[in-house]
């Protein structure tokens, strides 16, 4: 493992730059009357930063082969915790006929849950 | 790399074992809070799912400019901690301190706005517990029992990330001071990178909590 | 109930059969890799004890052999798989409730169980059943998590606070079997036991009547009228400020959020509990919640109630009905 | 150096040891400590243990018996089963193997012990100031809201010690990332260095979700404020989803050590390369990244979904194939090998039997429809009792006796170890073997009284545990014993191959005069061919 090469402080100016504008574009499309588009546009900018801050500020760019798997393995660990777990409470429900005096064979997405017919 | 200023440690043989060593620790110990922090994330899908409309009210009493000139202020904390670590190289200490200084500042003033905001939701009676109090005729179309799970989130997440924010104003100011009067500054290069990282990653958490609490 | 001393438990339930067989699979093999994996190491601590002059040449299973590790990775696997499979398809079918049941109300408590029958009788710590009749329980919790466990007839669900589970089971003899709470629950937990007495049907229909309580419906129906809820909710009439009750359960709702939900037992505990979230479109939020009002079983009777009286004005109405 | 000092005579008094930074002198103080809370745990055990010779709560109250097996099952399993083999032999061994003067953060190791005992003082407290009684798996409502009792203080003992972990484990993870001596690649390293590896990504990944669970727990308590409560639309389930995301991987914590100790000691006393080193060194990894993906096996019948069941379910046996690949491997080293009988192996050789039949009703237990029958009964205590103290614990003893000569620089008594060890094998099984039977006839765990038709069983199983408690104590009196009067070891005791064995006995304090220099693979262990007369033999190599 070599030691990292250092970022030049003109390259994190224009990243901080750069962080700034997507912060002012998250706060604009906030103003947007999008529905829930809103949450993937929130989520898939604060990544945007996230990938910005790592490989420039946190000098990841430069950094090792281990460095960047480690940070991977950190986000890859919390993706299985939030799939794993999410996936019991989509899933709740199905193929199971929780109430009685209702026909058999009945399907409902989720009984627990009011239907998701317009809502985001 | 100024091998000969470095005093490297016994187990270590030399500072370049020793810098990756203390870079790899402290990315390993950064991946640990992203699951320390992960599992309130979880929390936080979970009841997102369930409770989407309650999230979206709670989510009105939070001023979405404060939030985005908090994290607009973390933003300038990590540029200039970034930057100290260039000029550290080219040995300007006095340049060090100022910018490690600014950056303990920016960061006493995010907290500044959190806990005006906190002392806000606290006077309106949203903390929740059992003085919580979620005004009848707002509750359209969900009752409070589930926004406040959203201020129970909002709270233990934001609070957690306070928590880091003053360990990460501690060390920074801490370092700042250590470094302005060591006989040898130069010893403190790890430090500086360590600590630049922690305050990043804090950072990063700070970007996720803006868009789950003050957008939706 | 069969006290003396035995190495099975008794099965009582069609499942229960099912499940013994899987589990004679299982114990098969396990036993075979159990006993191969004993036997190889005994072999070979014997054969090759250092003292013993055998021939130690190095063959063909030296330092690595691609072949063997990947002949012994393939089979567990597949042997796994089949295993999976079976498992599955007897839990699957283990949820699914045959269409005619017998339904029956579980409120667990610390520490104890208390059951009610459709037909009204009700009873502590006590579940009667009819024998060859697919029985299902609807249970809900007042206060922790708690587990109800008969052995004999290899079921088992976890009975939660502030949600609805249900458990089905077949009884194929009758007899005094245990009821166990096998979720940890606090001090009584090991005394929160019972016994399930599967009856022949006439027997079951004898017990039933003997008991002179009313039935859910009509208990439902009472705490409707000592609560109020009747000044607003009419049985029948929709010219009331709360929409009427006939009808009303199994009926797709639509809410003032612009969702639609089905009107199950969840959905009536809901509206009960929490009755500004969910809106019947058209009407106002006027009602309090009862939360602390009325018990778990409660709940559960006016829900008895409101499915007796679902097909009050014919057919259950579809959506466009309202 | 001229003079040649070992670690241990380093410095004397009790500040040389409460301030040491050296790895051994850690390791020392880890295994006095553990060794002590082990026998804490283990008297909790006892006390139930009588208590169930009868069908009826006649020696303690229920809320007695409560709190002894929360006791027990807390101290267990954070206070002895996962630190046990990673920080009393990972931390001796870890920089030996790799020809390291010490770990890459010797403060922080030391941070690690001061961290683990101050969560065991919390702990402790809670034993004297009236115990906690919600199990060692805290599941809510019942901590959060229900139980009273001290759930608030074991929580943050729980907590504490949780942070002991991850910083052993980072410091592990760095180790042997960055402090390999020359020639040692990866491929090249010991198996046991290899599941430590893999046990220290465990750590580090998995312990951070279980300290916010419990902190949530913790504030849930002191505030009234509940993410869990279902009074304001929480969900328990949430709970046991987050606890069980850390929890089963840390079944693996404490047995992935375990594997690592017996990959060091069948080659050696088989005097045979170990067959097919990938295929173990992968498979530890494989168990570790696969172990996270298992959870929802605890809650089958938790009232998750099923299609949640189908899928945890599905990856429980798949998680299983990479253990019997371990086992198949060990078992063929044996073959043609030249075999003593020597302590560490038959701890070694009981492991794999013992870990075999827990891996096996482990398997029955991922099977869905099986699990709904014996979930929550004495079947499950079997099956993980097989595992930890059977594998786990077996492994651990194994591992003592076998690194002992490292250690303190003295053989212990072999004629006394064998004996143990087939007293500790005999008393295991006749703890744990009934109660797979109980657990199929249907007596849920965590019960204070039981229908009186279990109780042979029941006194089968106090009287296995009575011979299981003579084997516990037996090695500490002969290992203690043998500091003073055992014979003085020479530098490689067992004439086995690794590093650990290429240094002094006991060590000198920075490991190795020269840094060493690799240039074969693990155990180049000579094959004896057909004439076994000039063959070691181990007790003749002592000096």
């Amino acid at each position: 493992m070599t030691s990292a090469k250092q970022v030049s402080s003109t390259q994190l100016i224009w990243t901080c730059v750069a962080l700034m504008l997507l912060l002012l574009l998250t706060v604009g499309l906030f103003q947007l009357p999008l529905g829930s588009a809103h949450l993937i546009a929130g989520l898939s900018i604060a990544f945007l930063k996230t990938l910005l801050i790592l490989a420039i500020f946190m000098n990841l760019k430069g950094g090792s082969g281990v460095l960047r798997l480690t940070a991977a393995v950190g986000i890859l660990w919390l993706c299985f915790a939030i799939l794993g777990i999410i996936s019991d409470y989509t899933t709740r429900g199905w193929q199971e006929t929780l109430d009685p005096g209702l026909e058999q064979g009945t399907h409902y997405s989720s009984s627990d849950r009011v239907e998701a017919s317009t809502a985001d | 790399m100024n091998r000969t200023s470095s005093i490297v440690a016994m187990q270590f043989d030399d500072s370049e074992q020793q810098h990756s060593a203390a870079l790899l620790g402290m990315w390993i110990f950064l991946a640990t809070e992203v699951l320390f922090f992960g599992g309130l994330f979880v929390a936080y899908t979970v009841y997102r799912y369930e409770y989407s409309d309650a999230f979206a009210e709670g989510s009105e009493h939070l001023a979405i400019w404060s939030g985005a000139v908090m994290t607009g202020l973390l933003l300038m904390g990590s540029l200039l901690i970034a930057l100290s670590e260039n000029v550290f190289e080219r040995d300007h200490m006095h340049r060090v301190f100022w910018n490690l200084i600014s950056t303990a500042v920016l960061g006493i003033l995010f907290l500044s706005f959190e806990f005006y905001e906190y002392h806000d939701l606290i006077k309106h009676q949203l903390f929740p517990g059992a003085a919580f109090h979620w005004p009848e005729k707002q509750s359209t179309p969900l009752s409070g029992r589930s926004v406040e799970i959203y201020f129970v989130l909002f709270f233990c997440m934001t609070g957690l990330h306070a928590l880091h924010m003053i360990i990460g104003i501690s060390l920074v100011s801490g370092l700042a001071f250590y470094l302005r009067y060591s006989k040898n500054p130069r010893r403190l290069k790890n430090p500086l990178t360590v600590i630049g990282l922690y305050w990043h990653f804090v950072d990063i958490i700070w970007i996720f909590l803006f868009p789950l609490f003050y957008l939706i | 109930m069969n006290t003396s001393f035995r190495l099975l438990p008794e099965v009582a339930s069609r499942g229960g059969s099912e499940i013994d067989l899987l589990a004679w699979a299982l114990l098969a093999v396990s036993t075979l890799f159990s006993v191969v994996i004993a036997v190889a190491l005994i072999v070979f601590v014997v054969r090759y004890y250092h003292t013993r002059e055998v021939n130690r040449q190095s063959g063909w299973l030296e330092r690595h052999h691609l072949a063997t590790e990947i002949v012994w990775t393939i089979v567990p696997l597949l042997i796994l798989l089949i295993f999976f499979g079976w498992g599955a398809e007897v839990y699957v079918r283990g949820h699914q409730p045959p269409p005619e049941t017998t339904n029956i109300y579980v409120v667990a408590k610390q520490w104890m169980w208390k059951i009610g029958h459709e037909q009204g009788s009700r009873e502590i710590n006590q579940l009667h059943v009819p024998v060859g009749q697919p029985v299902r329980l609807t249970m809900i919790s007042e206060d922790v998590i708690h587990s109800f466990y008969v052995p004999a007839f290899r079921n088992k669900q976890d009975v939660l606070p502030a949600r609805y589970t249900t458990l089905w089971f077949q009884p194929t003899k009758t007899g005094v079997f245990h009821l166990f709470c096998a979720e940890y629950c606090g001090t009584s937990h090991s005394a929160m036991r019972g016994t399930v007495i599967v009856q022949t049907p006439e027997e079951y229909e004898q017990w039933l009547r003997s008991g002179e309580e009313l039935s859910p419906e009509q208990r439902g129906r009472r705490h409707l009228a000592s609560f109020g809820c009747l000044q607003c909710h009419d049985p029948l009439e929709g010219n009331r400020s709360g929409p009427p009750l006939a009808g009303l359960y199994g009926s797709l709702l639509p809410l003032a959020s612009g969702h639609t939900v089905r009107v199950d037992a969840s959905y009536i505990r809901r509206a009960i509990v929490e009755p500004q979230a969910e809106i019947h479109r058209g009407y106002q939020k006027m009602m309090p919640s009862y939360q602390t009002h009325l018990t778990p079983e409660q709940i559960l009777e006016i829900t008895a109630y409101l499915k007796s009286i679902a097909d009050a004005s014919g057919p259950v109405p579809g959506p466009a009905a309202f | 150096m001229a003079t040649h000092q070992s670690y241990l005579s380093d410095g004397t008094t009790l500040r040389s040891w409460l301030m040491t930074l050296d790895h051994k002198r850690i390791a020392i103080l880890y295994m006095v400590s553990l060794t002590f809370f082990f026998f804490v745990g283990g008297a909790a055990a006892v006390l139930f243990r009588l208590e169930l010779i009868t069908p009826q709560g006649d020696l303690v109250s229920s809320d007695t018996y409560n709190r002894l097996f929360s006791i027990h099952g807390i101290i267990m399993v954070w206070f002895f089963l996962i630190p046990a083999v990673p920080n009393v032999l990972g931390n001796f061994l870890v920089p030996l193997m790799i020809g390291a003067r010490d770990l890459a953060f010797p403060r922080l190791n030391l941070a690690s012990w001061y961290l683990f005992m101050a969560g065991g003082l919390f702990t402790l407290y809670v034993v004297i100031a009236g115990g906690v009684d919600t199990g060692w798996t805290f599941y809510t409502p019942y901590s959060s809201t229900y139980a009273n009792s001290h759930v608030i203080l074991a929580a943050t003992g729980v907590f504490i010690t949780g942070f002991s972990s991850i910083l052993t484990g980072l410091n592990f993870i760095v180790t042997i990332h960055t402090m390999r001596c020359p020639g040692l690649k990866w491929f090249r390293l010991p198996l046991f260095i290899w599941s430590m590896y893999s046990t220290s990504l465990i750590m580090v990944l998995a312990t951070p979700i279980l300290a916010v669970t419990l902190a949530l727990v913790a504030v849930e308590r002191l505030l009234g404020v509940g993410i869990f409560d279902p009074g304001i639309g929480g969900d328990p389930l949430l709970f046991q989803h987050l606890f069980w995301f850390y929890s089963h991987p840390a079944v693996y914590i404490m047995i992935l050590p375990g594997m690592g100790v017996i990959s060091e000691i069948i080659p050696c006393f088989s005097r045979k390369p170990i067959f097919g080193y990938e295929f173990i060194a992968m498979a530890s990894l494989a168990i570790a990244i696969l172990g996270f993906l298992v959870w929802g096996h605890h809650m089958f019948v938790s009232g998750q979904s099923l299609y949640a069941g189908l899928f945890f379910s599905l990856l429980s046996m798949l998680v299983a194939v990479p253990s019997a690949v371990k086992v198949f491997n060990w078992t063929a080293t044996l073959y043609k090998g030249s075999i003593s009988l020597t302590t560490p192996m038959l701890y070694a050789l009981g492991f794999i039997g013992l870990f075999t039949m827990g891996g096996l009703t482990g398997i029955c237990l991922a099977t869905l429809a099986f699990d709904v029958h014996v979930h929550d009964t004495y079947f499950i205590i079997a099956h993980f009792h097989y595992i930890m103290v059977g594998g786990m614990v077996m492994a651990y003893l194994g591992g003592m006796h076998f690194w002992w000569p490292k250690i303190t620089g003295r053989m212990y008594s072999e004629w006394l170890g064998r004996i143990n060890a087939l007293i500790v094998f005999a008393g295991f099984n006749m703890t744990f073997f009934p109660q797979f039977i109980l657990g199929y006839l249907g007596n849920p765990r965590r019960y204070h009284t039981y229908p009186g038709e279990f109780q042979v069983f029941h006194i089968m199983s106090t009287l296995g545990a009575s011979i299981l408690g003579i084997g516990y104590l037996l090695p500490l009196f002969y290992l203690l014993w043998s500091l003073k009067y055992g014979k003085r070891a020479c530098d490689n005791p067992w004439d086995a191959t690794g590093l650990e064995w290429a240094t002094t006995s006991p060590p000198p304090a920075h490991n190795f005069r020269e840094t060493p220099v690799i240039r074969e693979p693990a155990y180049q262990y000579e094959t004896p061919h057909s004439d076994s007369k000039n063959k070691p033999n181990p007790k003749t190599r002592l000096t």
